[in-house]
């Protein structure tokens, strides 16, 4: 282990200022990347209690679909090469969110007030998603063509790179959360998704159909996670297991962050995302991933309500 | 504060929900052997008292003296050793257990991890379980699963298992609920008998059980005291009558 | 020997199995030849006409995505071997067995392969921790494994024969090359957090340091399947090394090459050496993300050699085109032949007898060129190095001498 | 007598119960399978451990815990140092450039056995640390969590976080616990060949000796004024509370039990299996160690047992003949279990047998209600009448 000024000691401060800023943009693009992966969850988890331990296997679903995208572009519109990402993003969405819907229809709704259950049942459905995915895609990690324009960098020094795939997925998540936060708060379908989660009964008694707007919840959650899972492929592969791999990060930012809480979820992707980048500058790789959960957890221990705990009188 | 003769001394008690003050500064004095009743409209603050006395919801400020002991800040479990029982306003028992089983987990002795494990059916356990069981009107079904009690028979089950602690003050919140006029007849009874070497501080709406049972009645609003007395006085109080009473 | 040549099976043959068959089956074997008792002293599945084998490898879990090659390519051999009439005039029947990436099962699998299958040789296992939870049962049970991956030595048993690199073959020549072409001093050694990566950094610095007369500015590992490498790599900007040597395995190479990329980290600005990127993971990686790098391996899908080019027609008739070959696929490759070879100079199937004659074996139409067997169970093999080029191909720029395996390297330790 | 009889047992259907399984795991099981198959089963039993400790913490205490591999990984780490330092006398590592440490310690180019490793030297304290590291670091989690109420999911999340933090951990300090590889090539207990069929055999009767031992003690428990209280808290965890229990210190209690199980379990696997990895303390094994719980029936000691031994079989004959449906059957085993069969094994041996075999216990059962509510009504008339 080293200490700051044994390894920055020998540097000018220019270097030192590009390094800086370079180091807050990879905490920044971490954070973005755990935003986009909690976002969902914090829907599925968050408002409507369902412990979908299956969240890491639809965002692959959306990887996938980026894949299938562009495997079908490269064969038959290779002109439309530079632009079907974008596209591809909302395939992800839809495909993502009506298995998510279908899902809600044939298993979560008769799981509602039995977390627990719904965290064992989905975890069996992950692993079918997974085998799903083997069978169809191979066992081999896949990568999407991406359009030239989302890689390289910016150059905005000569000592200074932004990675352009990294302001992309910051953007995209930047985009989301603001989508979402008018979804909740300035629509009416929004309006019923919160008065269904603070009172199922009273929610049926002045009409809105809970049952659907269950379902349209939890596709929504189902559908971000496809855009989260489409907006790795920027940045990394996708395997059959590639959602499993994310889970136990997913769960707990939005756990940190205080389930039911938008705010939670921000401000803890955020912490956990510079904790972890900065562990990780100065301490060994894998060693400052463990070092960032175990504050984690000890700090969950503490509080275990999280960050931002849901105000309700119990 | 000074030492005082009282049972429960609270005071100046406190507690703010996101600055919504559910108990305001409320000074609330009980004797040995009384029994007190504490009435008032909904959201006045009733049945959080009784959360703040027996550890249940933690105070904002203030001091609740039990026996010159302070309660704030004392591990549940630790205040019902020092004597405070409490029933809750939906009859709280255990639905898979007999009453007998029911009756005797609440036995005062062995709750440490190895008491549990070296707790045994002694015969003073027994016969004790019979003569509450026998005091609350159970002592035909001892055997009989909890989940297939009346309604009044687990209110009375729950008060029949706060007597198997002897605590010296019991807290029952809403007791006659759901009750048949019969069954209410019996409750009455058995507060008075078991008033006889312990405090009781009571909620409860039904003003004509109140005015058989109560010695003194205390009238919440708002977190804060309204009026205190007899029951005559109380509803000769224009105050009262106006908050509560008038509508 | 007696030549029955018009007996010989009619079977439809690959165009290497006709160069095989007249450059190996000139003299024919027959089952008749070897009476069973003889030739299987220990009671193993071997029946007048056909010998039983296991193949051990990972068809599910998160390994499954490298050791399909090594599947496939061992698939390749025992299918040529067959059509040329087999191992000591008996044809080879294969016992596949799943893995599933799990250490325990594995040791399972292989337990259930000797004991209850009694396959006479094992293909199997790719990453060191399978090999580590297999060994002891293929010791006590007296198994043969042919094992296919490049490694990091320190190991060398009588049931085993390593058909890939071991650690010093693959790193130091290698590094010897960087240097000497890129007046490289400065290196910043990169891995994921295992033993192979780990132990091969540990020699690579021995040699940088007491040998090459360098230094390394960085030593760094991440837990298998890590995907955020901003911090390291602004690590790297701020150390300038000469070269990046990484050990990245997995779907980590993808993120890894990805934000390198992304980084404004390439060829032409900087030198990355790596010992841990085949064409396999090229395909995941994608070959525009690493162009211009450096891969240093004992094979490369695009040597030129007639055997190599009879290998990859083969394969790609087999598998598909799109299917690429790498390292440990091509060594893999090697393990049936080699036991071939074993039993023939044998005489036997027996694994006492197997392991005894496998030293000095030597193997000339291997894909990789000449290779032979070492007495410590290793192959003498040369180190290449590759470059890479965006259609996922290397480019070979060096080619060494044969290397003498020395899994236990002094000074290195 | 008669009460270790009623109590422990379980009377005369609870005795049945331990005498079939006895039967099973000591005589028909040792006769029809080969010494092959009998070890695997003697594998499966070790999980078995966990899933008796599952049933106790997640079916009787209703807490879920899914880090039950971090317990019997530590057992089993407990047990595989003792194992390693005895295979790594000078002797056996004389090739190493430091001879008398375990083998991955020289390639990590340590030169001298760590400290925390040196008491493993001694089988009492390994055996002693098999039992009380996990139970100890139960001890730690669980009060830290339990006294601040953490229940229900966020204690599943923390503790599944945690198994995944001591994988990692493992992973991150190859010089100390071997990394990713593990510790393997174990050989000899105090000088005995542990790989021996021999061996195998006496370890496979000692697995299930402890395992019924384990179930019995679990019984033992439950007899107990626990058991009611855990059936109580589970029910109504506030009135527990304000009867005068310390209601987290229960938990603890029965955590830190199903944890020093999980541990027993973890050791007699190394024994067993020879080696010990990352790979068993992790998530997925975690997660997998509830189904074969959940498919015994949460709340049944010996259904745990039964699950565990078929989950486990049908993993390695699916992974033998289909080895790409497996998945497929394990997610739907997990689906149907939560959806359709909640209470499992146990649960379908229940149905059939009250609809089926005994028709006496089912007139028993439903006379049961009538029953209760006659004397209810009697003695309510009785009261009734006095006033």
């Amino acid at each position: 282990m080293q200490f700051p000024n044994a390894i920055l000691a020998e540097y000018t401060f220019s270097e030192i200022k590009s390094i800086f800023v370079m180091q807050g943009f990879a905490g920044l693009s971490l954070f973005s990347v755990l935003l986009l992966m909690a976002l969902g969850l914090a829907i599925i988890f968050g408002q409507m209690g369902v412990v979908n331990l299956a969240h890491g296997e639809f965002m692959a679903l959306g990887a996938y679909m980026v894949y299938l995208c562009s495997q079908i572009t490269a064969d038959h519109f290779p002109a439309f090469q530079p632009y079907y990402f974008i596209l591809a993003i909302g395939v992800a969405f839809v495909v993502a969110a009506l298995l998510g819907a279908f899902v809600e229809w044939s298993m979560i709704r008769f799981l509602y007030k039995r977390p627990l259950d719904t965290l064992l049942a989905t975890w069996g459905l992950s692993l079918i998603m997974q085998q799903a995915f083997r069978s169809i895609f191979g066992a081999r990690e896949v990568t999407p063509t991406l359009p030239e324009w989302l890689m390289g960098s910016f150059k905005p020094t000569e000592t200074i790179d932004i990675p352009i795939n990294g302001v992309f997925v910051m953007g995209l998540s930047l985009l989301l959360t603001l989508g979402i936060y008018i979804f909740m708060f300035r629509s009416r379908t929004g309006l019923h998704m919160r008065a269904t989660v603070q009172n199922r009964t009273m929610s049926g008694a002045v009409g809105i159909n809970t049952g659907l707007v269950d379902r349209f919840t939890f596709a929504m959650g189902c559908g971000i996670a496809g855009v989260a899972g489409a907006a790795f492929t920027t940045i990394g592969s996708t395997g059959p297991d590639s959602g499993s791999r994310y889970i136990v990060d997913t769960f707990l930012v939005v756990v940190f962050g205080g389930a039911g809480s938008m705010l939670g979820t921000i401000v803890s992707s955020f912490g956990i995302a510079q904790a972890q980048s900065v562990s990780e500058f100065f301490l060994e790789g894998t060693m400052g991933k463990v070092a960032t959960l175990m504050a984690i957890v000890v700090i969950l221990m503490f509080r275990p309500q999280g960050l931002f705990p849901s105000k309700v009188r119990s | 504060m000074s030492e005082t003769d009282y049972l429960l001394a609270i005071e100046e008690l406190t507690v703010s929900f996101d600055g919504f003050k559910a108990v305001d500064s409320l000074n609330l004095y009980i004797d040995r052997n009384e029994l007190r009743v504490i009435i008032g409209p909904n959201g006045a603050g009733k049945t959080t008292v009784l959360d703040l006395i027996c550890g249940k919801t933690k105070a904002t400020g203030g001091s609740i003296k039990f026996k010159n002991r302070e309660l704030l800040g004392m591990a549940e479990h630790k205040i019902v050793h020092s004597g405070v029982g409490r029933k809750f306003q939906t009859p709280s028992i255990y639905e898979n257990l007999t009453v007998f089983e029911n009756l005797e987990l609440s036995h005062p002795v062995g709750h440490s991890v190895f008491g549990t494990l070296t707790f045994r059916r002694t015969p003073e356990v027994i016969s004790r379980i019979e003569s509450v069981a026998e005091s609350v009107y159970l002592k035909e079904l001892l055997e009989v699963e909890g989940a297939f009690l009346s309604h009044g028979q687990k209110q009375w089950l729950e008060i029949g298992m706060l007597l198997m602690q002897d605590p010296e003050l019991l807290m029952l919140d809403e007791p006659v609920a759901g009750m048949s006029p019969a069954e209410r007849e019996q409750t009455a009874e058995l507060l008075k008998k078991i008033c006889e070497n312990r405090s009781i501080l009571i909620i409860e709406h039904d003003m004509e059980f109140v005015s058989r049972i109560a010695h003194k009645v205390t009238v919440l609003h708002l977190g804060k005291i309204l009026a205190e007395g007899t029951m005559a006085e109380i509803q000769a109080n224009e105050r009262v009558q106006d908050v509560y009473l008038g509508h | 020997m007696k030549p029955h040549m018009h007996h010989q099976p009619q079977k439809r043959r690959s165009f290497l199995g006709l160069i095989l068959a007249s450059a190996l089956a000139a003299h024919p074997l027959f089952a008749a030849d070897f009476p069973t008792a003889k030739v299987n002293t220990t009671g193993l599945a071997v029946t007048d006409t056909t010998v039983t084998v296991g193949q051990l490898h990972s068809a599910t879990g998160t390994m499954a995505i490298s050791e399909t090659g090594s599947i496939q390519a061992e698939q390749l051999a025992i299918d040529q071997i067959n059509a040329m009439g087999g191992v000591l005039g008996r044809q080879i029947k294969v016992i596949k067995e799943d893995g599933a990436s799990d250490w325990p099962t594995f040791a399972e699998k292989a337990k259930k392969l000797l004991v209850n299958d009694k396959v006479a040789s094992v293909f199997g296992c790719w990453t060191s921790a399978s090999r580590k939870a297999v060994l002891p049962v293929f010791e006590k049970e007296n198994g043969m494994l042919y094992y296919p991956t490049f490694y990091e030595g320190l190991e060398q048993s009588k049931n085993v024969i390593y058909t890939g690199q071991e650690a010093t073959q693959q790193i130091l020549a290698g590094l010897d090359w960087i240097a000497k072409e890129k007046k490289a001093k400065t290196f910043y050694l990169i891995g994921s957090d295992y033993i192979w990566p780990r132990t091969s950094n540990k020699i690579a610095r021995k040699h940088i340091e007491n040998v090459l007369k360098g230094s390394v500015v960085g030593e760094e590992y991440y837990a298998l399947g890590h995907t955020q490498f901003g911090s390291l790599i602004n690590k790297i900007k701020l150390k300038k090394p000469d070269v990046i040597y990484a050990i990245i395995v997995g779907g980590s190479n993808v993120s890894f090459y990805k934000q390198l990329k992304a980084a404004g980290i390439t060829s032409d600005k900087q030198t990355l050496l790596t010992i841990s990127v085949t064409e396999d993971e090229v395909l995941g990686i994608g070959g525009e993300n690493l162009t211009g790098f450096y891969s240093a391996m004992k094979y490369f899908q695009s040597l030129q050699n007639p055997n190599n080019e009879a290998f990859v027609k083969a394969f790609k008739a087999k598998y598909g085109d799109k299917s690429v070959i790498g390292d440990v696929t091509q060594a893999g490759y090697l393990g049936p032949w080699l036991w071939k070879l074993a039993c023939e100079k044998a005489g036997s199937f027996d694994v006492d007898k197997i392991a005894a004659a496998s030293p000095g074996i030597e193997f000339k139409e291997a894909p990789e060129g000449y290779v032979k067997l070492h007495e410590n169970h290793h192959l003498w093999s040369k180190l290449r190095i590759g470059q890479w080029g965006a259609d996922g191909q290397a480019k070979v720029l060096y080619e060494s001498e044969l290397i003498e395996p020395n899994p236990f390297p002094k000074g290195y330790q | 007598m008669k009460k270790f009889y009623e109590n422990v047992l379980g009377g005369r259907s609870g005795s049945i119960g331990i005498i079939i399984l006895s039967i099973l795991l000591f005589a028909i099981l040792p006769l029809a399978l080969d010494a092959f198959r009998l070890n695997l089963v003697g594998k499966y039993l070790t999980y078995a451990f966990v899933a008796v400790g599952l049933v106790l913490l997640w079916g009787n205490s209703g807490v879920l815990s899914l880090g039950q591999g971090i317990f019997f990984g530590l057992g089993g780490y407990c047990m595989a140092m003792f194992l390693k330092l005895e295979a790594s006398s000078v002797e056996n590592t004389k090739i190493q450039s430091t001879p008398g440490i375990p083998d991955f310690m020289d390639w990590n180019q340590l030169t001298h056995l760590p400290a925390m490793w040196v008491p493993f030297k001694h089988f009492p304290f390994a055996l002693l640390a098999v039992v009380l590291v996990p139970a100890l670091v139960a001890l730690i989690v669980g009060a830290a969590m339990f006294k601040r109420r953490v229940g229900g999911v966020y204690f599943a999340v923390i503790t599944q976080a945690l198994a995944l933090i001591l994988s990692l951990g493992i992973d991150g300090n190859q010089g100390l616990t071997g990394g990713r590889n593990g510790i393997t090539d174990l050989r000899t207990l105090l000088g005995w060949d542990i790989r021996t069929q021999t061996a195998q055999y006496v370890l496979y009767f000692t697995c299930c000796a402890l395992l019924i031992g384990a179930i019995l003690v679990s019984r033992l428990v439950l007899s107990t004024r626990m058991g009611r209280l855990l059936l109580a808290m589970k029910d109504k965890e506030d009135r527990v509370r304000f009867s005068g229990y310390d209601v987290a210190s229960f938990k603890v209690f029965v955590f830190c039990l199903a944890a020093a199980m999980s541990g027993v379990g973890g050791a007699l696997f190394v024994l067993q299996v020879g080696f010990i990895s990352p790979s068993l303390v992790g998530i997925v094994p975690s997660i997998e160690m509830v189904i074969f719980a959940a498919m015994g029936g949460k709340h049944s000691l010996l259904g745990a047992v039964y699950g565990t031994l078929l989950v486990n079989t049908g993993k390695s004959l699916f992974s033998e003949n289909f080895p790409q449906l497996w998945l497929f059957a394990m997610g739907g085993l997990f689906i149907a279990v939560v959806m359709l069969f909640p209470d499992g094994l146990a649960g379908i041996y229940e149905s059939v047998r009250t609809r089926f075999f005994s028709k006496g216990t089912k007139e028993k059962a439903t006379d049961k209600v009538p029953a209760v509510n006659a004397a209810a009504s009697v003695a309510l008339a009785e009261t009734g009448g006095k006033s």
